[in-house]
């Protein structure tokens, strides 16, 4: 047991003098690291897609809209994101039991315009 | 701004204050630099999440529940699976249960590190405040690439837990807990000997084991006060059935104990990560819950890593539930917090208010925000042209100058 | 016979109008169904002062159709929940607080008041809470009938559909 | 002569010089302090780029303040600064101006700085600044004894109350600079309670009081005030150093250089004390600066006057 007194972060604080600064400066320059498995922009696949709007229907916000453009026999599949909206829960590709939502490791999406936080996938 | 009664001062800390991370008031009457009356006013953040719960589905509402704090807020989804799954009836797979308890370890980990540094930053002791925040980052990335997310990691699903748990990422787990275990143990060593410290928080925000008993305090202001009142001892869910825990307490009933009780809960937390991923059966990590759920009440308890969390959901046999009520342990903490409060001092408000780690967020639980079309947002071009219009009005005209 | 029975065997002893309105849900989960205000502060009063239930959890308010109801949480020592449930109709919400056996409640009152509109007698005074100070008067939005949708935010009115259409016309 | 004398007092080593070494000195603590907490810590231009960017910005004055003092404050404060600068030998052994007793005048224009502080939290009637106030004045009479008599004690041996027959006679005799140590560990840690610096920043805690006495100031006049007191802290380093630390060659470009070697060290002792200690509570500074400081000081006066007969 070490004997009380001050100062006694001292010696943490003399090392770390001598090592590599645990932040990084991103200001201008610097990039964002994304973990393995982080959730980022949906991936849409329409040649997947069967149109059963499980997606729709279980989006905590209701950011994901998947809209059929063609006709019942050909499809033309089509998504549309909320990016503002969107939460990143990824529920949505829990529930496509087709696998033709995806999520990709993209998480950079700021605007200036409200109307660009809507996309199409 | 100021009231002066005599001798008497009115401080208001709040709703605006540095050291509150969200917005609560607190009517604090100075004589001198003692308090000695003091007034909590919180509801800032009430969002109506229960109200919203009521009109969506369930599997909707998990994500609402998963918001409900940013901090524990895999505390809070599992108590509402645990609900869902009990009323369902369905059998979470063992598997699944550990995986459970690896990320609600992780999150106290990270919760008491995060406090470890707000209360070493309410007095002035920056430097710890850095270091515990270093190192919070490090299990925040591990949930990132495990859950998918730093705060709201999504892990928890109805019947299990949403993603496999791989080789890679209990080798990285054990990397970091190993790592965090060597800082903990200075971080120990440091609490129980820096004199400025120690300074600071001993005999500060006292709340006597009979107090505590009588205002309902949970979590680690309860241990502190000698209270042995953990859920996972008292009532064991999940994989805590098996997993040894150790209760830890306290018999200091001060700020210095709370701080001693979270350090040693952090590491009580790092073996139990260590026995759940020795000992992780294998098998499935989730198994199908109906959409609809069967009518019946339940009241669930899980004990997050500031206390006790309640959850009561009863469900009308629609895939939409009839009431659902979280109850988080701030809650329970608020009426120590006002007696605490008071015979201090103004310098011991901050901490003694930090000390409870307190949520206003959780506290208040429940306004969504609807996509109506009369919600008043400017874009970048409107903002602009207000400001614009706005120096006109000063008499200041931004558009004529050349720079 | 386990705790729980013993517990609730204890309390029809005490209280014969408990015989068949009290069930042991589950492992360390004792449920009562309605009881009048009488009868509920008669309970509380005993779990409190005799069976040693020292600390309350919560009280979680409910919407019972024509009726309010209130689900107090309590337990002891051994970490068994008993959940007193009392009843209230919706036209005349008044129940006694409880503040004096367990201080740590008046918070959870406060908010049945704001959120149930349940008069609570006995509540000490203190800020409203948790909605805000503008809040339109007469308004509780925990109960069933009141749609969120219907809430104005920039004058804080509560529009229902009917007055909309009467102004229409 | 007289444009000389201008040139010292307005430029160099004068208030130009005094405030460009503030900045250098706002960096180096910042940076260092950063990098003892794992950071990477603020670029070399940002002590500047936080100034002018607060001299660009329009100044806001409460309602119920004094504007005419809420204005004059930091000028008074920046202004006592600059002048006892000029008691201070930075390039030589002798600075721009001395007499015989400027020391004490020294330690009185340092006194300008709190004062000016206390003034401006009082005249600011915000309730956080009025404590702020209160607790300036209160730290005041904590350090000021033990920060005094040590400072003296080291005059006592010289036998003289000028700052620069002070180093001159150190210069003469370095060995005799052995006998202050005492007064050196109090000197530095009164000064830090002097320039209310963690651990004893209690006047402006940030989670307390927000920020104490300046909670009502911004803009230019905030630009002011904290030049002032960046340039306090360069003259207490410069003052501590020249006072605990005499080693001079004699040649003046050496001891030029000697002096940014001490002042920088005397940061760097301060920057880790900041670093490395919780803010203590008001009456725990009063009782520790009365209780340890003072009786050390005064017993390190008593030596000094023994010593002083015996040299």
């Amino acid at each position: 047991m070490e004997k009380k007194g001050p100062g006694k972060i001292a010696r943490d604080a003399l090392k770390n003098l001598f090592k590599d600064p645990a932040t990084t400066s991103y200001a201008g320059k610097g990039t964002i690291k994304v973990e393995r498995g982080y959730r980022g922009r949906l991936q849409y696949d329409p040649s997947k897609c069967i149109n059963c709007r499980l997606c729709m229907k279980d989006c905590p916000t209701g950011a994901i809209t998947i809209i059929n453009e063609g006709t019942k026999e050909e499809k033309k599949m089509k998504a549309v994101l909320n990016v503002g909206h969107c939460i990143f829960c990824c529920q949505c590709v829990d529930s496509c039991n087709k696998g033709s939502l995806t999520f990709s490791q993209d998480v950079d999406f700021a605007s200036l315009n409200k109307e660009d936080l809507t996309v199409e996938l | 701004m100021s009231e002066t009664d005599k001798n008497k001062v009115v401080i208001p800390i709040g709703p605006q204050h540095p050291s509150l991370d969200e917005p609560a008031t607190f009517t604090i009457t100075l004589e001198g630099e003692k308090v000695v009356n003091a007034v909590i006013g919180v509801g800032y953040n009430h969002r109506g999440l229960e109200k919203a719960c009521e009109s969506r589905t369930y599997i909707q509402d998990l994500y609402i529940i998963e918001r409900v704090c940013g901090i524990c807020s895999h505390a809070h989804s599992t108590a509402f699976c645990m609900a869902i799954e009990e009323l369902t009836g369905v059998k979470v797979p063992m598997r699944a249960e550990y995986i459970r308890v690896i990320v609600a370890e992780l999150e106290r980990l990270h919760s008491h590190l995060l406090w470890l540094g707000t209360a070493c930053h309410e007095i002035g002791y920056d430097t710890m405040f850095m270091y515990t925040w270093r190192d919070r980052e490090k299990i925040l990335d591990l949930m990132a690439s495990y859950g998918g997310n730093r705060i709201n990691y999504g892990v928890n699903t109805f019947g299990g837990v949403r993603r496999e748990f791989d080789e890679t990422t209990s080798s990285d787990i054990i990397k970091t807990i190993d790592e965090l275990d060597e800082h903990l143990k200075r971080y120990m060593e440091i609490a129980l000997t820096e004199t400025t410290l120690v300074s600071r928080l001993k005999g500060v925000g006292m709340l006597s084991h009979e107090d505590a008993l009588n205002f309902g305090a949970v979590g680690p202001v309860a241990k502190a006060a000698g209270i042995g009142y953990d859920i996972r001892v008292a009532e064991p869910y999940g994989a805590y059935k098996e997993i040894p825990v150790k209760l830890i307490t306290d018999d200091r009933a001060d700020v210095y104990g709370r701080t001693v009780v979270r350090i040693l809960e952090m590491q009580e937390s790092v073996k139990i990560i260590r026995y759940a991923i020795k000992n992780m059966p294998g098998g499935d990590i989730a198994v199908k819950v109906p959409r609809r759920i069967p009518a019946g009440e339940i009241l669930t308890r899980v004990e997050a890593p500031r206390g006790e969390n309640i959850h009561f959901v009863r469900s009308n046999g629609t895939d939409m539930p009839d009431r659902v009520r979280v109850k988080a342990p701030t809650e329970a903490n608020w009426h120590g917090v006002q007696h605490m409060l008071k015979s201090g001092r103004l310098a011991d408000v901050p901490i003694t208010i930090a000390a409870i780690d307190p949520c206003y967020s959780c506290t208040d639980r429940a306004i969504v925000v609807n996509s109506g079309d009369n919600i008043n947002v400017m874009d970048w071009k409107q903002l602009r042209q207000y400001s614009i219009d706005w120096y006109k009005k000063e008499g200041i005209d931004i558009t004529a100058l050349k720079l | 016979m386990s705790r729980e029975e013993e517990i609730v065997k204890e309390l029809c002893d005490r209280f014969p109008f408990l015989q068949d309105r009290i069930y042991v849900q589950k492992e360390k989960r004792i449920f009562t169904k309605e009881l009048s205000k009488e009868e509920f502060e008669q309970v509380i009063a005993f779990v409190h002062d005799e069976m040693g239930f020292y600390r309350s959890h919560h009280v979680i308010g409910t919407d019972e159709g024509d009726n309010l109801g209130f689900l107090y949480i309590v337990s002891g020592s051994d970490n068994i929940l008993l959940i007193l449930r009392e009843i209230a109709p919706k036209s005349n919400p008044v129940i006694n607080s409880i503040c004096k056996l367990y201080p740590s409640i008046v918070l959870h009152e406060r908010e049945l008041v704001d959120l149930f509109g349940a008069v609570v007698e006995g509540l000490p005074e203190g800020p409203s809470y948790p909605l805000p100070d503008n809040w339109p008067k007469g308004n509780y939005p925990m109960r069933k009938e009141w749609n969120p949708k219907y809430l104005n935010k920039d004058t804080m009115t509560y529009e229902p559909p009917q007055e909309k259409e009467a102004e229409n016309e | 002569m007289v444009l000389e004398m201008l040139l010292k007092v307005f430029i160099f080593p004068g208030f130009l010089f005094m405030s460009a070494y503030s900045f250098l000195v706002e960096y180096l603590d910042r940076k260092i302090y950063a990098r003892m907490q794992n950071r990477v810590g603020p670029p070399w231009y940002q002590p500047m780029a936080d100034f002018f960017k607060l001299m660009g910005k329009s100044e806001i004055i409460p309602e119920d303040a004094n504007p005419l003092m809420f204005r004059l404050l930091p000028l008074i404060a920046l202004a006592s600064v600059a002048t006892a600068f000029t008691y201070i030998p930075i390039y030589g052994l002798k600075a721009t101006s001395s007499f015989s007793g400027d020391i004490v005048i020294v330690l009185y224009f340092l006194t300008m700085v709190p004062l000016t502080s206390f003034l401006a939290g009082w005249y600011s009637r915000n309730a956080y600044a009025t404590i702020g106030a209160t607790r300036v004045l209160t730290q005041m009479f904590a350090y000021e004894v033990p920060l005094f008599m040590s400072i003296l004690a080291p005059a006592l041996i010289a036998d003289t109350w000028s700052i620069t027959e002070m180093a001159a006679y150190y210069a003469a005799h370095p060995m005799h600079a052995l006998i202050n140590i005492p007064a050196l560990v109090v000197g530095i840690i009164s000064i830090q309670c002097k320039l209310e610096r963690a651990p004893f920043d209690t006047p402006e805690a940030e989670t307390e009081i927000v920020s104490g006495v300046l909670v009502e100031y911004g803009g230019k006049l905030l630009a002011m005030f904290k030049l002032a007191v960046h340039c306090e802290l360069v003259l207490v380093i410069s003052f501590y150093s020249a006072i605990f630390l005499p080693f001079f060659t004699g040649i003046a470009w050496v001891d030029f250089i000697l002096y940014f070697v001490k002042t920088l060290l005397t940061l760097f002792i301060l920057v880790l004390m900041r670093a490395t200690m919780a803010r203590l509570e008001i009456n725990s500074t009063v009782r520790f600066c009365w209780k340890y400081l003072s009786p050390v000081a005064f017993a390190q006066l008593i030596i000094n006057i023994i010593a002083g007969g015996v040299l």
